[in-house]
């Protein structure tokens, strides 16, 4: 399959609530870059929530300095999105994937150290 | 957004578009924006010409911008004399405006005939009714404002 | 001593840079219709560019990501294509524009009807975007365009009175024969011709072209500061000349070749060939760049190579873009569009179309992703958010006064 | 190496594709996902660029127009190109590639515009002097 599917997909919970749709991924890296075929970019999560051009930018997952209005509107926008870890995916079709988490439960992506 | 600007720009950088004129006041309006355009046309023509007379420009340079002015003023003559006037009033207001009209084109066009000539010592002369047609557009243009 | 040169090189080439058709004919135009009440829109406009070059030139230095390639990878596909068409629509207006500008330029000095030019002038310049360098096309142009100063002579050959001026400019207000719907409209204009997009597009991509450094950090700054401000001055010359010369008379600027008016008014022959000469060089600089920036764009937009460092096989696709765009540019030309109102729509449209490319460039200069320790300082950031709510504004009102003023008529 | 974590949409999508040689051969127009050693979790397997990946990412509608625009074409339509995982030296602000990038569908493309337009330019060989 390919990431813009996945990305397309609608987001269910455990009470059978929408989350939205997934609109990143997180994934991991395991094992160095450029050292032969068995490093693997294994997904660890999804970034669920209302599409939107907050999401996007990434000033919450990404470092972003400024400026100041703009970083901090869209930082908030983009924090009423939530990680969801890939192994609460219970099942997963073409355009749906249910999840075992309640909203409640959910945390905003995690910034990613650099 | 993207198609109205297309449009916006096609339309107006074809053709300029002329309204029909319903009611005298804005057909005056109409008169006084074409007699502007005018004015523009000649006063440019009469600073050319005096430059030009004195030395203090070239030929084709001075060619192109008499004849531009010309061609600009026959052209709002044109557009214009494309209106439809809504009343009598108005026809009368036309016929005054289009004799000044004729008038300048006239004389921008034995202008433009000398600046090709290459006769550029003799335009300030040439230029001179020039002088006549700018004052009677800007007494029509005082008069209808 | 060679970098010293290099810095006086890039300021010249930013003078002669700034101006080009959009700048001759507002400025003008303005100046004889409204006087010097416009003139604070100006120093708004090289502010705005200051701030958006310097990001944009910043980013493509540290990152070797320019405008459009940023476009994309921030904006994401979808938005990122509407985009690009937009801008690329607005950047072909330009350079039909500037290559009847060339024509037209030239048709001043032989005498010939500037329709039978336009194929000559768009060979020229495809000719030099095919065979010239980079820096040394840069240089050229830039400096022939330096000719340009006569207007500054022009204005003060004539002598105005300066504080009379001075005040003027200070207390502007709508003139008695304009609605503030005029006033709004050529306000925008004169924005957009002060900072059009393309002048951006063309400044990143240039420092990736010329391969800046780190150490060229300085080089960008000076260009900007020093160059956009000088290349300002011109445009404000353009508009007092006309202030001075054209507004007494009732003249109204329709043609290309009134914009040298008062400088023949002034200083006769000698300042009317330079006059042509700078106006020849502002607007074949301006072609050969929108002509890139069409390449540039879309290449960028795609990954594809583009460049005038790689010889033409390397980057075949960028190049066929460049050809085509200069090709149609020249059938819209000789299509007897008037090139004063392909003009104004232009830098009308660019003003409209700003915050597309400003917004991205404003997000990655702040992303210590890509800028290290790079990012935008707390004065620029102030600054560039003041402009991006400004950037905003102009385009929303842009639609309706083009509408409402029907094309500032 | 620390383990290193990605956000595929923000650091891996849309991002300028660059080959050893340093010359732009693309863009990451989309990602190829497969369970990972027969699993139920999702590993990224290869980079995917072309002008008919990035149309259907768009909207199938577009897939099916550049698909049919890509069979008329031929080889000059570019094939949707496939980059092993493998292949990726580097993420940054650009995506640096191990050599081997001729076989990419924009190389390809470039050779056939260079084939039947461009190369018959003169000069097009030499680099502007």
């Amino acid at each position: 399959m390919r990431l813009s599917e996945l990305l397309h997909c609608h987001v269910i919970d455990a009470g059978g609530a929408s989350l939205g749709s997934v609109v990143d991924v997180l994934a991991v890296w395991d094992g160095p870059p450029s050292d032969g075929s068995d490093a693997t970019l294994r997904i660890a999560g999804l970034v669920v929530g209302r599409r939107g051009i907050g999401v996007r930018l990434g000033f919450h997952r990404a470092r972003m300095t400024g400026p100041w209005p703009l970083a901090s509107l869209l930082d908030r926008l983009e924090r009423r999105s939530s990680y969801v870890e890939w192994e609460k995916v219970t099942s997963r079709d073409a355009d749906t994937i249910r999840v075992s988490a309640r909203r409640s439960d959910l945390r905003p992506p995690p910034p990613l150290p650099r | 957004m993207l198609i109205v600007a297309l449009v916006a720009v096609a339309a107006g950088c074809v053709a300029h578009p002329v309204g029909p004129a319903r009611t005298y006041g804005k057909y005056e309006g109409k008169a006084v924006t074409t007699a502007k355009g005018a004015l523009s046309a000649v006063e440019t023509a009469r600073l050319i010409a005096d430059s030009a007379s004195r030395g203090n420009a070239f030929g084709p340079y001075t060619g192109i911008v008499v004849s531009e002015a010309e061609d600009s003023a026959s052209g709002v003559q044109g557009t214009f004399a494309s209106i439809q006037p809504p009343d009598d009033r108005a026809g009368k207001l036309s016929s005054e405006l289009d004799a000044v009209l004729s008038d300048a084109v006239t004389h921008l066009r034995d202008l433009r005939v000398a600046a090709r000539r290459d006769e550029l010592s003799r335009l300030g002369d040439v230029a001179a009714p020039l002088a006549d047609d700018s004052r009677r557009l800007n007494d029509f243009i005082q008069a209808h404002q | 001593m060679k970098r010293a040169v290099q810095v006086t090189l890039g300021i010249l080439t930013a003078i002669g840079g700034f101006v080009d058709i959009g700048d001759l004919v507002a400025n003008s135009e303005t100046g004889a219709r409204f006087g010097l009440n416009l003139a604070w829109v100006v120093v708004v406009g090289v502010i705005g560019i200051i701030v958006f070059a310097e990001m944009a030139g910043r980013v493509a230095t540290v990152s070797r990501r320019p405008v459009f390639d940023l476009v994309r990878e921030r904006l994401g596909p979808a938005f990122g294509l509407a985009n690009l068409i937009a801008s690329f629509f607005i950047n072909f207006l330009t350079l039909t524009a500037e290559i009847a500008g060339v024509a037209i330029a030239l048709s001043l000095v032989a005498s010939v009807d500037y329709l039978l030019l336009i194929p000559f002038a768009a060979f020229l310049v495809w000719l030099v975007i095919w065979r010239l360098p980079f820096q040394r096309m840069e240089q050229l142009f830039g400096l022939l365009g330096l000719a340009l100063i006569v207007v500054l002579v022009t204005v003060v050959k004539i002598g105005p009175d300066w504080n009379d001026l001075f005040r003027q400019a200070a207390h502007p207000h709508v003139p008695s024969q304009e609605t503030p719907f005029t006033y709004a409209y050529f306000a925008i204009a004169l924005f957009g011709a002060a900072m059009t997009p393309y002048e951006v597009f063309f400044f990143s991509s240039g420092a990736v072209e010329e391969k800046w450094t780190l150490s060229d950090l300085t080089l960008n700054r000076a260009n900007v500061f020093v160059g956009f401000p000088l290349g300002a001055v011109l445009s404000l010359s353009l508009m007092v000349g006309a202030a001075l010369v054209l507004q007494p008379r009732n003249i109204s600027v329709d043609q290309l070749s009134q914009v040298g008016l008062p400088t023949v008014f002034a200083l006769g022959k000698v300042g009317l060939a330079t006059v042509l000469v700078g106006i020849f060089a502002a607007t074949f600089g301006a072609a050969l760049e929108t002509g890139l920036s069409a390449g540039y764009t879309v290449a960028q937009y795609l990954g594809w190579p583009w460049g005038k460092h790689l010889r033409p096989d390397q980057a075949p696709r960028f190049h066929l873009v460049v050809l085509l765009s200069i090709a149609v540019a020249t059938l819209f030309g000789l299509s007897g569009v008037d090139p004063v109102k392909v003009t104004e729509y232009s830098i009308v449209l660019s003003a409209a179309a700003l915050p597309l490319t400003y917004f991205p460039i404003l997000v990655i200069a702040n992303d210590t992703d890509y800028m290290g320790d790079k990012t935008n300082g707390r004065w620029v950031n102030a600054i560039g958010f003041i402009y991006l709510v400004v950037l905003v504004v102009i385009a929303v009102a842009t639609i309706p006064l083009m509408i409402i003023t029907k094309g500032g008529a | 190496m620390a383990e290193r974590q990605y956000y595929l949409g923000l650091d891996l999508l849309d991002r300028q594709l660059v080959a050893d040689d340093g010359s732009l051969v693309g863009k990451v127009d989309d990602l190829e996902l497969e369970r990972c050693d027969g699993g139920d979790e999702l590993c990224v397997t290869a980079l995917l660029s072309g002008p008919g990946v990035l149309a259907q990412r768009m909207g199938r509608r577009y897939g099916g127009w550049v698909q049919q625009a890509q069979r008329a074409l031929g080889r000059a339509g570019g094939d949707p190109t496939r980059i092993p995982l493998a292949r990726v030296v580097s993420i940054g602000s650009h995506i640096e590639l191990a050599p081997g990038s001729d076989e990419l569908a924009g190389p390809a493309m470039d050779h056939w515009v260079n084939e039947h337009v461009i190369g018959h330019i003169p000069g097009s060989r030499h680099a502007p002097e």
